[in-house]
Parts: C-alpha cells; sequence; structure tokens
C-alpha cells in the first residue's frame, strides 16, 4: 500500500524484544515478595458428588499451615463471569458449595507457609462425598432421566427462553424440497488445552493503605478486578491489578478463577498469597476449548449452489458455562461460513456436562464451526462434481450479501483471498474465477448466478 | 510400507470484535517534558506484540518517532478501562482508542506550537521525525521535545489526550437471530499438503501455505509471526490435541507435555503465506483482527488433504492414526 | 528439617552461597532467592524447558534439581549468558527474526541453543530442531527459533561477533 | 511430609548403608527426572530421600565383549559410546537433551510407560542387572528382573548398581515409534538382535516396549526366525506372532488395539532392516 504513513505498516522491532531474549520481561510469578504464602486447592476426586462432610482438622495440624478456606468464607460465592454484561444466571461456585460437578473442582483453599506444607494439608482434608452419576456427552445430556449438572434443572443454558441460540433466514425446508441434493454431515471435536508456556497464577498482595495489588496474568485487567470486587464484595477501588505481561494466553486467562481466592486469601491472613496453577491442573481442571458436535444438513443444486443450510451445534460446556455461552453466539453468527446462503436455520446448545469446565480459545466458536464447514463444502464438491476451488468460488459470499444473522456483509475478500493462495500454490484457476471479486452482485456486471 | 500424498485446500472468514454487551476500550497519552509519550492502557498483551503495534500507531497520529512511545500495559491504577485481550480486538479497539487519544494530544501540542512559533496551527506541520514546521517554512521549525518542554515550563500546559472505542452493544433477536456481532471481517484460504503412512496412519504434514486478507498490517513481521503460529496450531489441533483423548469418556487426560501431544520442531512442515491488504472501513488506518484466525483455516485444509490422499474421510478431532488406520481398513474390506 | 549451606558457581566469576530447606530446586534458589527470573517456571515436570540452565556447560533443568546437587559446579543462567553491553548474537538473532512471541519459552530456548552452537558451531537444520524437542513454544510454531537460530551460528561462524562465553 | 532430609553419598557402600540404615522409606532418586515432578506436585511426600548423583556409579567401561554401564551413566553418556549402536539409537529416542543429561540408566529400568525404552533395548542385548545391598551382591538377568506392572525383583534393601551388556557382534535394529519424532512416549518400541550362520538366523531377541506391563521379549516372534533366511515370509510369521503375543494397554498416547497392530508393523521393520542386503547397523 502507498499511503504517506511513517510507522503504520513497517516491521519495526518488538518494543519488548530486549526484554524478553535476556528474560528481563517480569512476568506475574516473577514477582516474589517477602513473607508470601501458598495456596493449594483441595479438589474434587469425583465427576460428580453430593458432598456431606470437610474434616480439615487433620489438615490444620500440619506444620506450616495457616489458613483453609471453604465456601463459607466467600462473600458472594455463587457468581458468573458474564454477570459483568448482564448474562444470568450466577452459576459457579468459588469453592464448592453443597454438589462437586466435575472431578478437579475447587473445595478448599489451604494456605501455608510453604508450597510443601500446602500439599501435605491439601492431603490431609478428609472429603465425605456421595458419588453422584456423571453424564459426559453433549447429547446424553440432553435426554430425559439425564443427571442433571446445573441448579436449575435441566442441562441446558437458556437463551431469552430458548434452550439454544436461534439463527434464522429464509425457509430452509422448502428449499431442502426443491434442492437437487441433500449432503448431510456430523463433525465432532474433543476439548483442547490453551497450554500457555506460563501457566495461569496470582500473587495477591496487602498494602499499607489498606489496598490489595494482585500481580495478575490475565488477559483482562479489569475485567478480573470487577469480578473479584463482587465475589469479595469490595469496592473496586481497594483494588490494584497489575500484570499486562502475559505468558500466552489465547484465551485461557480471560477466566477470572485464581484472583478472587488468592485476594481473600490475603484479607484472611493479611499477608501476600501466591496462589500458581501447576501444569497439571492448567490441563485437567482450567478450562479448555469446548468440545463440539455439529449436524450439518445442506440443499444444493446440481451445478452446486448451496441453497440451504441447516445448522445444529451442541458445545460441551463442562460443569460451567464460563465464556462458553457467549462462543455458541459468535458460533451462530458465523455457522454459515463465508458463503451466500439464502436460506439457513441454526440452532447452537450450550451444554452443560459434568466435565472441566469450558471458556474462550482462540478462534472462540468458530475455529470448530470452520473445520465443519470447510469439510463438508469438499464433500459437496465431489457431489455436483466440481473440485473444491470451483465450489467455494461458486458460493463465496459478496458485499452487500445477508448474511444469516441479517447484516449486510462488508469488507468481503473472501474470492481475493482464494486467488491469492491459487497464485500461491500455482494452481491455475479458470478464466472465470479469476475474473471474479467480492463486489456486490449486480455491479461490474457480474452475474449473481442465485437460482 | 505405502505413502500417499494428498492436497487439501480451506476457506474461512473471521470476525474482528465482539459487541454483544458493548465492547469499550480506552487509552491515555500524555507527554514527558522530554517529549517522549506515555500510553496508558489497561489492555494487554499475550505476545502478538500489542505493545509494539499501539506504539506504532500513537507514533504515526502523533507524527513522532516509534521510539518515543512508551505503552504501558501494566496497571489498573493508571490505565483506564478496557474489555481485554481476546476476540481478535485489541489492535482494532484499542488502536482506535489510541488514535482518538493521539489526536487530543497531537491537537493540544499544536496549540502550544502555536503560541511558540506565532502561527495558526492549520499552518504547523508534522514532520514524522519528531519537529514542527510552519508548512513551506523549514526555518520555522520547532523539535517536538522542545514544545513538551515548554508546555509544562513556560506555558503551564498538558499535553494529554483521552481516547475511547467503543462498538455499541447489539442485542440478539432470539426468535431470528438478527445481530450486529463485529466491525469487520478478514480472510483466508489455506493449502495444505500431506502424506499418510497407510501401515501406520500416521499424518507428515508436508506444507501449509495460506493467502491472508487482514485489511492494514500495522506491522507485517507480526502478521507473519501469527500466521506461521497459527498454523502450527492449527495442524496441532488437527491432528493430536485433546484433553479427552476418547472423548466423550473423561479417561486418560493428560497431566503433562508427554501426554498431551502437540507437534514438536520435528513436525515443522513447510509454511509459507502471501498477505493481501484491503483496509477495512472502521479499523485504525483500515487494520482487521488477525490474532485468533490463523489456526482456522489449516484444520480443515489437513483434513480434507488427508481424504484427498487416501479415500478416508474423519470427521472427527484430532484425526488420529488410528482413525486414519480404521478408516483405510472398512476401505478395504469393502473395495468400491 | 535443618537447612543447610549450598555454594555454587554462577556465571564465569560468581561463586553464590544459600541456605535452602533440602531439597530446594535449583529453580527456587535461583528465583526466588537470587532475583534470577530469567529462568522460568513452566511445568515443574521436565516437560517444557523454560527452566533450563547451563550445568558445567550442559542443558539441564532447573526444577528437577536439588540445588544440593549442583555444589561446586557452575550455573549458567540466562543472566549470566547475557553480556554487560549489547546482546549475545543468539538474543540479537532472536530479536531480528521475531523469534518470540509471549517471551516466555524463549530465556531456555536461548539456554539450549547456546549449549548447542558450543557444541557444533555449524548445526544443520535437523541438529537444531532436534536440540529444541525439549522446548515448548506455543505461539511461534518453532519455525522462526529454528530460523534465528541458524541466524546465530552464521553470525558467530562469520566472526562478526565474538560468542561471549 | 516435607523433606526432612536428603542424603547425596560420595560412594556406593554409604548408599548402601543409608538404605539399610532407612530401610524402605528412603527414596532412592538417580536423575531425578521421575521422582521431582512427584515432589514438585504435592503427588510424593517423602521424608527422607536419597539421591544417586554423586555415588560413583556413573562410569561406561568397555571390556572385552562387555559394555559395563553405572546405574547412575546417563542417558547422553549413553549416546556418546560407540561400542553398542542399539543403546546409542534408544539414548538418541529417550526424551529430550536436557532430561538425558540428567536421566540415568538404571532409573530408566524403572521408568515409564512402564520401564524405559532403554530398557527395551537393553532386554533385547541379554543384559544382566547388578543388585547390592549393604551386605550382599547378585546378578540377573533383565529378562528375569520385572515381574508385573512396576515391580521387579529388588529387594528393599537394594540398589541397581549396573547393567552388563554383551557387546553384540552382528547388526542389531531399534525403532521407538511414538506420536511424534522426538521427545514423545511410545507407542511401541522394538529392539531386535539376531545370530547368524551361515545365512540363516540361529537366534534370535526381539524385545518390546510400551506393549506389555514391562518390557517383554516375544518369544514366539523370536522362534518363526530361527533356522530361516530372514525372508518375507518369516518376517511376516514373526511380525504377526510378535502382535498376538504382546498385551498392549490403552493410555493418553494410543488405545491397546492401535498398540497391538503397530507391533506386528514396527517388528516387521525392525526386521526387514536386517534382512540380506539391507545394510543394516553394525554391531
Amino acid at each position: 500500500m502507498n499511503d504517506p504513513l511513517n510507522v503504520v505498516g513497517r516491521s519495526v522491532e518488538r518494543s519488548d524484544g530486549i526484554g524478553h531474549v535476556t528474560g528481563r520481561t517480569v512476568f506475574a510469578s516473577d514477582h516474589v515478595v517477602p513473607g508470601m504464602l501458598h495456596l493449594k486447592m483441595v479438589r474434587s476426586p469425583l465427576h460428580h458428588a453430593r458432598i456431606r462432610g470437610i474434616d480439615t482438622s487433620d489438615a490444620e495440624r500440619v506444620p506450616g499451615f495457616v489458613r483453609a478456606l471453604t465456601a463459607a468464607d466467600v462473600p458472594h460465592n455463587r457468581y458468573t463471569i458474564l454477570g459483568l454484561i448482564g448474562v444470568e444466571p450466577e452459576e459457579e461456585f468459588v469453592l464448592a458449595e453443597e454438589r462437586v460437578r466435575f472431578k478437579g473442582e475447587a473445595m478448599v483453599a489451604i494456605v501455608a507457609e510453604t508450597e510443601e506444607a500446602a500439599y501435605e494439608a491439601v492431603a490431609k482434608v478428609h472429603l465425605d462425598l456421595e458419588e453422584l452419576p456423571a453424564v459426559f456427552d453433549v447429547e446424553e445430556a440432553l435426554k430425559p432421566g439425564a443427571p442433571v449438572v446445573t441448579h436449575w434443572g435441566n442441562n441446558t443454558f437458556m437463551y431469552e427462553g430458548h434452550p439454544c441460540r436461534r439463527v434464522r433466514l429464509g425457509d430452509v425446508e422448502a428449499a431442502f424440497a426443491r434442492a437437487d441434493h441433500i449432503v448431510e454431515g456430523v463433525y465432532d471435536t474433543s476439548p483442547i488445552e490453551h497450554a500457555p508456556t506460563e501457566t495461569t497464577g496470582c500473587i495477591a498482595v496487602p498494602e499499607a493503605n489498606g489496598r490489595y495489588t494482585v500481580y495478575t496474568n490475565t488477559q483482562a485487567l479489569y475485567f478480573s478486578l470487577d469480578n473479584t470486587s463482587i465475589i469479595l464484595q469490595v469496592p473496586g477501588n481497594q483494588l490494584h491489578f497489575v500484570g499486562g505481561t502475559v505468558g500466552g494466553g489465547f484465551g485461557g486467562k480471560v477466566d477470572v478463577i485464581v484472583e478472587p481466592i488468592a485476594t481473600l486469601a490475603a484479607m484472611k491472613t493479611n499477608r501476600p498469597v501466591r496462589y500458581v496453577y501447576s501444569r497439571a491442573e492448567e490441563m485437567q481442571v482450567s478450562s479448555t476449548r469446548s468440545a463440539w458436535r455439529i449436524y450439518l444438513k445442506d440443499g444444493v443444486t446440481a451445478d452446486g449452489h448451496i441453497i440451504a443450510r441447516k445448522v445444529t451445534s451442541y458445545a460441551d460446556s463442562g460443569a460451567y458455562s464460563r465464556q462458553t455461552p457467549y462462543a455458541l453466539t459468535k458460533h451462530a453468527a458465523n455457522a454459515a461460513g463465508p458463503y451466500a446462503i439464502p436460506n439457513v436455520s441454526i440452532d447452537a446448545y450450550c451444554v452443560y456436562t459434568n466435565r472441566q469446565p469450558t471458556s474462550a480459545m482462540r478462534g472462540f466458536g468458530v475455529t470448530m464451526a470452520s473445520f465443519a464447514l470447510e469439510v463438508q463444502m469438499d464433500k459437496i464438491a465431489e457431489l455436483v462434481g466440481l473440485d473444491p476451488w470451483t465450489i467455494r468460488f461458486l458460493n463465496a459470499y459478496h458485499d452487500g450479501d445477508m448474511k444469516p444473522h441479517r447484516k449486510l456483509a462488508e469488507d468481503a475478500t473472501l474470492i481475493e483471498t482464494m486467488q491469492a493462495a491459487a497464485a500461491l500454490v500455482g494452481h491455475d484457476l479458470a478464466p472465470d474465477l479469476k475474473a471474479m471479486t467480492s463486489a456486490p452482485r449486480g455491479r461490474r456486471g457480474e452475474e449473481s448466478g442465485r437460482p | 510400507m505405502t505413502k500417499l500424498r494428498g492436497t487439501g485446500i480451506a476457506a474461512v472468514n473471521y470476525p474482528t470484535g465482539m459487541n454483544l454487551g458493548g465492547d469499550p476500550s480506552q487509552a491515555l497519552i500524555h507527554a514527558t517534558t522530554s517529549g517522549s509519550f506515555v500510553v496508558s492502557l489497561s489492555a494487554t498483551d499475550l505476545g502478538q506484540g500489542l505493545k509494539t503495534v499501539i506504539g506504532q500507531i500513537a507514533a504515526e497520529t502523533l507524527g513522532v518517532e516509534f521510539t518515543e512511545i512508551v505503552v504501558d500495559t501494566a496497571d489498573t491504577d493508571t490505565g483506564p478501562h478496557d474489555m481485554g485481550t481476546f476476540a481478535s480486538r485489541a489492535t482494532h479497539r484499542v488502536g482506535n482508542a489510541v488514535i482518538a487519544a493521539a489526536l487530543e494530544a497531537r491537537q493540544a501540542l499544536l496549540e502550544v506550537a502555536s503560541e511558540e512559533l506565532e502561527a495558526a496551527v492549520d499552518e504547523l506541520v508534522f514532520d514524522g521525525h519528531c519537529n514542527l514546521m510552519v508548512k513551506g517554512v523549514p526555518a520555522r521549525s520547532v523539535k517536538v521535545a522542545d514544545i513538551a518542554a515548554l508546555a509544562q515550563f513556560k506555558y503551564g500546559r498538558t499535553i494529554a489526550g483521552r481516547g475511547s472505542f467503543m462498538k455499541p452493544k447489539s442485542t440478539v433477536d432470539p426468535e431470528t437471530g438478527a445481530m450486529d456481532p463485529d466491525s469487520t471481517e478478514a480472510h483466508a484460504c489455506t493449502v495444505a499438503d500431506v502424506e499418510v503412512d497407510t501401515e501406520t496412519g500416521e499424518v507428515r504434514v508436508l506444507s501449509i501455505r495460506s493467502a491472508y486478507e487482514v485489511g492494514r498490517q500495522v506491522n507485517p513481521a507480526l502478521v507473519q509471526g501469527q500466521i506461521a503460529g497459527g498454523a502450527w496450531m492449527g495442524m496441532s489441533h488437527a491432528l493430536y490435541e485433546t484433553t479427552a483423548p476418547y472423548y466423550p469418556a473423561p479417561d486418560h487426560s493428560p497431566k503433562d507435555f508427554s501426554e498431551y501431544l502437540m507437534p514438536g520442531p520435528l513436525e515443522l512442515p513447510e509454511i509459507e503465506c502471501v498477505v493481501l491488504e484491503m483496509p477495512s472501513s472502521n479499523g485504525p488506518y483500515g487494520v482487521k483482527g488477525i490474532g485468533e484466525m490463523t489456526a482456522n483455516s489449516p484444520i480443515p485444509a489437513i483434513v480434507n488433504a488427508i481424504y484427498h490422499a487416501t479415500g478416508v474421510r474423519i470427521d472427527s478431532l484430532p484425526v488420529t492414526p488410528e482413525k486414519i488406520l480404521r478408516g483405510l481398513d472398512a476401505k478395504r474390506a469393502t473395495p468400491s | 528439617m535443618a537447612s543447610t549451606i549450598v555454594t555454587f558457581e554462577l556465571g564465569d566469576d560468581r561463586e553464590v552461597e544459600v541456605m535452602v530447606r533440602p531439597m530446594t530446586t535449583l529453580q527456587t534458589v535461583l528465583r526466588n532467592q537470587l532475583g534470577l527470573t530469567a529462568t522460568k517456571e513452566g511445568c515443574r515436570q521436565g516437560g517444557c524447558g523454560s527452566c533450563a540452565v547451563l550445568v558445567d556447560g550442559e542443558p539441564m533443568l532447573s526444577c528437577l534439581l536439588p540445588v544440593e546437587d549442583v555444589a561446586g559446579r557452575r550455573v549458567t543462567t540466562l543472566e549470566s549468558l547475557t553480556p554487560t553491553e549489547g546482546l549475545h548474537p543468539i538474543q540479537q538473532a532472536f530479536i531480528d527474526g521475531y523469534a518470540f512471541q509471549c517471551g516466555y519459552c524463549t530465556p531456555g530456548m536461548v539456554i539450549v541453543a547456546a549449549a548447542l552452537l558450543d557444541h557444533d558451531s555449524a548445526p544443520s537444520v535437523d541438529d537444531i530442531r532436534w536440540a529444541l524437542a525439549g522446548n515448548i513454544c506455543r505461539c511461534t510454531g518453532y519455525g522462526p527459533i529454528v530460523e534465528a537460530i541458524g541466524a546465530a551460528a552464521e553470525t558467530i561462524g562469520a566472526g562478526q561477533v565474538e560468542e561471549p562465553r | 511430609m516435607t523433606v526432612h532430609s536428603y542424603y547425596l553419598p560420595r560412594s556406593l557402600p554409604e548408599a548402601l548403608d543409608l538404605l539399610a540404615d532407612h530401610g524402605p522409606s528412603l527414596l532412592v532418586m538417580a536423575g531425578g527426572t521421575v521422582v521431582m515432578p512427584l515432589i514438585n506436585e504435592g503427588l510424593s511426600l517423602p521424608e527422607a530421600v536419597m539421591g544417586l548423583r554423586r555415588a560413583g556409579l556413573d562410569r561406561l567401561e568397555r571390556t572385552d565383549g562387555m559394555l559395563t554401564i553405572g546405574a547412575t551413566a546417563t542417558l547422553t553418556q549413553l549416546l556418546e559410546q560407540d561400542a553398542v549402536p542399539m543403546l546409542r539409537d534408544a539414548a538418541r529416542n529417550t526424551a529430550s537433551w536436557s532430561i538425558r543429561n540428567m536421566g540415568t540408566v538404571g532409573g530408566n529400568l524403572f521408568t515409564p510407560p512402564p520401564g524405559g525404552d532403554v530398557a527395551v533395548a537393553l532386554l533385547a542385548l541379554d543384559a544382566t542387572v547388578t543388585l547390592a545391598s549393604a551386605t550382599a551382591r547378585r546378578d540377573l538377568p533383565l529378562a528375569d528382573f520385572y515381574t508385573g506392572f512396576m515391580t521387579d525383583r529388588l529387594a528393599d534393601d537394594e540398589l541397581l548398581v549396573e547393567v552388563r551388556v554383551p557387546i553384540p557382534t552382528a547388526p542389531t535394529a531399534y525403532i521407538k515409534f511414538g506420536r511424534k519424532h522426538a521427545n514423545t512416549p511410545a507407542v511401541v518400541t522394538v529392539a531386535v538382535r539376531l545370530a547368524w550362520d551361515g545365512g540363516a538366523v540361529t537366534d534370535a531377541r526381539i524385545a518390546l516396549g510400551a506393549v506389555g506391563p514391562h518390557p517383554i521379549r516375544a518369544r514366539d516372534a523370536e522362534r518363526w526366525l530361527i533356522g530361516t533366511t530372514l525372508g518375507p515370509d518369516a518376517i511376516a510369521a514373526a511380525a504377526s506372532a510378535a502382535a498376538k503375543e504382546c498385551e498392549p494397554f490403552t493410555d493418553a498416547i494410543a488405545t491397546d488395539w492401535y498398540r497391538r497392530r503397530m507391533t506386528g508393523v514396527f517388528v516387521a521393520r525392525a526386521l526387514e532392516q536386517l534382512a540380506p542386503g539391507a545394510g543394516g547397523k553394525g554391531g
């Protein structure tokens, strides 16, 4: 691009480069505070159970033990991360109450002088649990009689009265009836860990002025601060969150799991408290990318135009939904793909199971839709006898096309991007494909080709 | 031992930002006495290079050198509110906020310079290298650093700016799903080449070649970094990663990097890309978001390439060697 | 649980003496007692390589080493590898090649690369990849890191910069 | 329990005395690559630990026809020796560079999945392990050492002090197959050593890792090879026998089904490396 810009558009050296290559960059867990206590969590050994009793008396006798925190110690123990933007209901427990809903759920926070003492005390907390039946499959969870994970009686997140996020454009059934082919597919993906090299963690430090400084690797400082303020029922101005440099996030550090409990522990002990996930906790307890099951049904004309697409998606939210309800909406907004399809019906379900909770991850709700849609496109191409390039050009959206969620497409450049990819790999596109542009249909004399 | 090769493609779009709750970012800028500028944010840098690109956008807007900008992402006491770094939103949202803040600071700078140079504000221009001059009269020029010092010691003025950008909340129609969820769309098309060992089901990804359209690139090297890292992550998602290897069964969940499989340096394919720049209408200097999308198109491209190589369709991720081998067995058992 | 005093050499010219409880790891001593936080803490399982240091010039994982085991030995961390002025050629190559994003794995990568180039001044691409097989990077996809180490080897080999060891 | 005592004996007798004094509560650690993660995560809370890094057990010695490997010789030392190429291959395919600088040959015998990749090679090489206590010393063929899943014949008062390996005179083959090409757990590990006389196989050792409760010999497969010239039929028969007789398990890396299938594939591939005209690796 030839704009008269000085700095934008130039590959300047990273401003954090020297810090990173010398190791001088300070990450959250690099703060070492004198007198720092260590927090380790007693976690549920079962996927689903009723809590009959928790006995910390042996743990309290471990040398170096300082404090045990249970649900009763947390001022506003039931919360939901997205409550900040009005999402309801409050559904997750900072520390488990009455039931545990996934293996690894936080039950008792142990604070001790050393990590070793904390581990030893954790091992000496006795749990009295009554195991309950658990459910791990999204469609099993929706069947009558399935174990109920939530506290409201069914296993779906409710979207304004619907058990799923709906998108409707045109008349899918009528279009299926006149389609030459129906192409159906079921796509499954399994949960994925963010695996940042720096695990999630924070250090909460009581300050002289009655405030608490929290060094954290959250991806969203105010999100963490505001949720901590709600959970601990303290004014936000009592909290000072410091971070901004994150050792890999990928969405995993948008949750607010470590800060509230570490800050509470700092309040209760008046000592700095460090709570940093072990790698095993990061993998087995922290949120993952949801597993998805996506049913696609497409109505296609003999010449390869997709005239109807029906999508039924289930995201396995795990025991608590965190950011996943939002992912379903983003999924629903994008589940038809970068294609112009006049009749679309999307039902996207956020389903609770007894699995570790899920949340945001890079590509939030879209990555797995793209997998399903783009494999489906190849199946359609094969069925109608077109090559994989042509089928995509034929159906690509243009500026001004109406998307299923009824926003007109703008900044559409799929066609140009595919042309560039073909050129990159030396694939010779047919002249008509080479000549296409994403400009609004009807201009440049281009045929819309819609049936 | 037979090895089969195949090629697959995939094309995707990806939205920038998400605003179902309102999506604000804010920025503050102030000049130090030496004429460098501090940008205060509460947005975070995950490694994608936010501090660098925001520094570039601030420098561009202020008309000073990039090296004069300090970006602080550290602190809720000093950084104004920001939703956070996710949804491919940071460069777009924070960039717009920083432009607004920089324009305000720039105006303050111009007003002081106008007094000092005894020229009207609209007669003044920046040379992009930390000097202000009267248009067409290079002799009547003053350093930004000097203006910053004069502002504070002679004129008693602040050189500062506040900036905010918010995509207003869009409510979703519960019946039709009508909504305005994002600001713009970036695009990608990936071509993957694979080789499959028909005895073991092992997939070797030979190359991942992509075209991207990401609006304006603020820093092309950082864009390339996202594309290369995302290609690797996409390959990793396609073939290796899972916290539940036998999903939906919860058994054998990994606890370390031995069990949680991700490709290492020895699995690295050839990664190549070309980047188109078609500026967005609402991003800072035409930016679109690229942070998240780079893992997306490689996944179906690889899965489609495996089908092309073997004739086996695998519709569940990750595509393990066992799934391919069982598919090949089934295909051998029922010759078409 | 009596503490003991352990002495080891840090870098080329500094002897350090620390008082530790039994089996405190070298990682904990470096980070919490000596303030040397370039040595990272990514897994404490031996699986990520972000805590790599050199012990008598050979890469080892400080999370798996009781500090008693390095008594009397020479420990090189990224701080000791970094010249007082300027950067080690590997560090410069990482900056020039954008061979990091979040920077958390970078110290371990640079340490292992330094050991590699010490053993073999002109490693093949495959040698570099093998050397890095114990270091996890979640951001870059490894390509830029492998290239940067190759570039550093060329810089050092061309004698443009003395490798400061 | 927070560790109260960490012992770093300077000699084998000192180590054996410590073991005799403390009994089985003394946790013995060599390279630390297995024990330290457990301690770091609070999964193991020992009161007393003995580290063997300074006990002088790390020598590699080649005497006529025999390689003697001290129990705490590192995997890097094993990679750098040239007497037994199969052990070089095994070391190279184990873990990462840093771990090889720390992990030991003796420790590898006790490493998951159960029994490490080096142990598989040692089994194929007819290695002998030497076990010592404060009062006695005994040798045991490695083939008799393991008794079950994570169980063996090491007594509570004994340390494994060295491994003795007859240096093979004919080419051997070693393949570790994992989901990645380096630093990854085995789906299956195959080590093969054959003895030949005039173009015919006279003796065979096929050792398998990650497909049993411990490294195992594929004895049925071995029998299929005796007397053959290692032609395609013999290889196929042995591969199929090995797949049948192995006892694979399912874990995060692979299912038992896949492991069994890969056992057949990689026994065949290992044998093909040794078939006449294949140009196998010397020694």
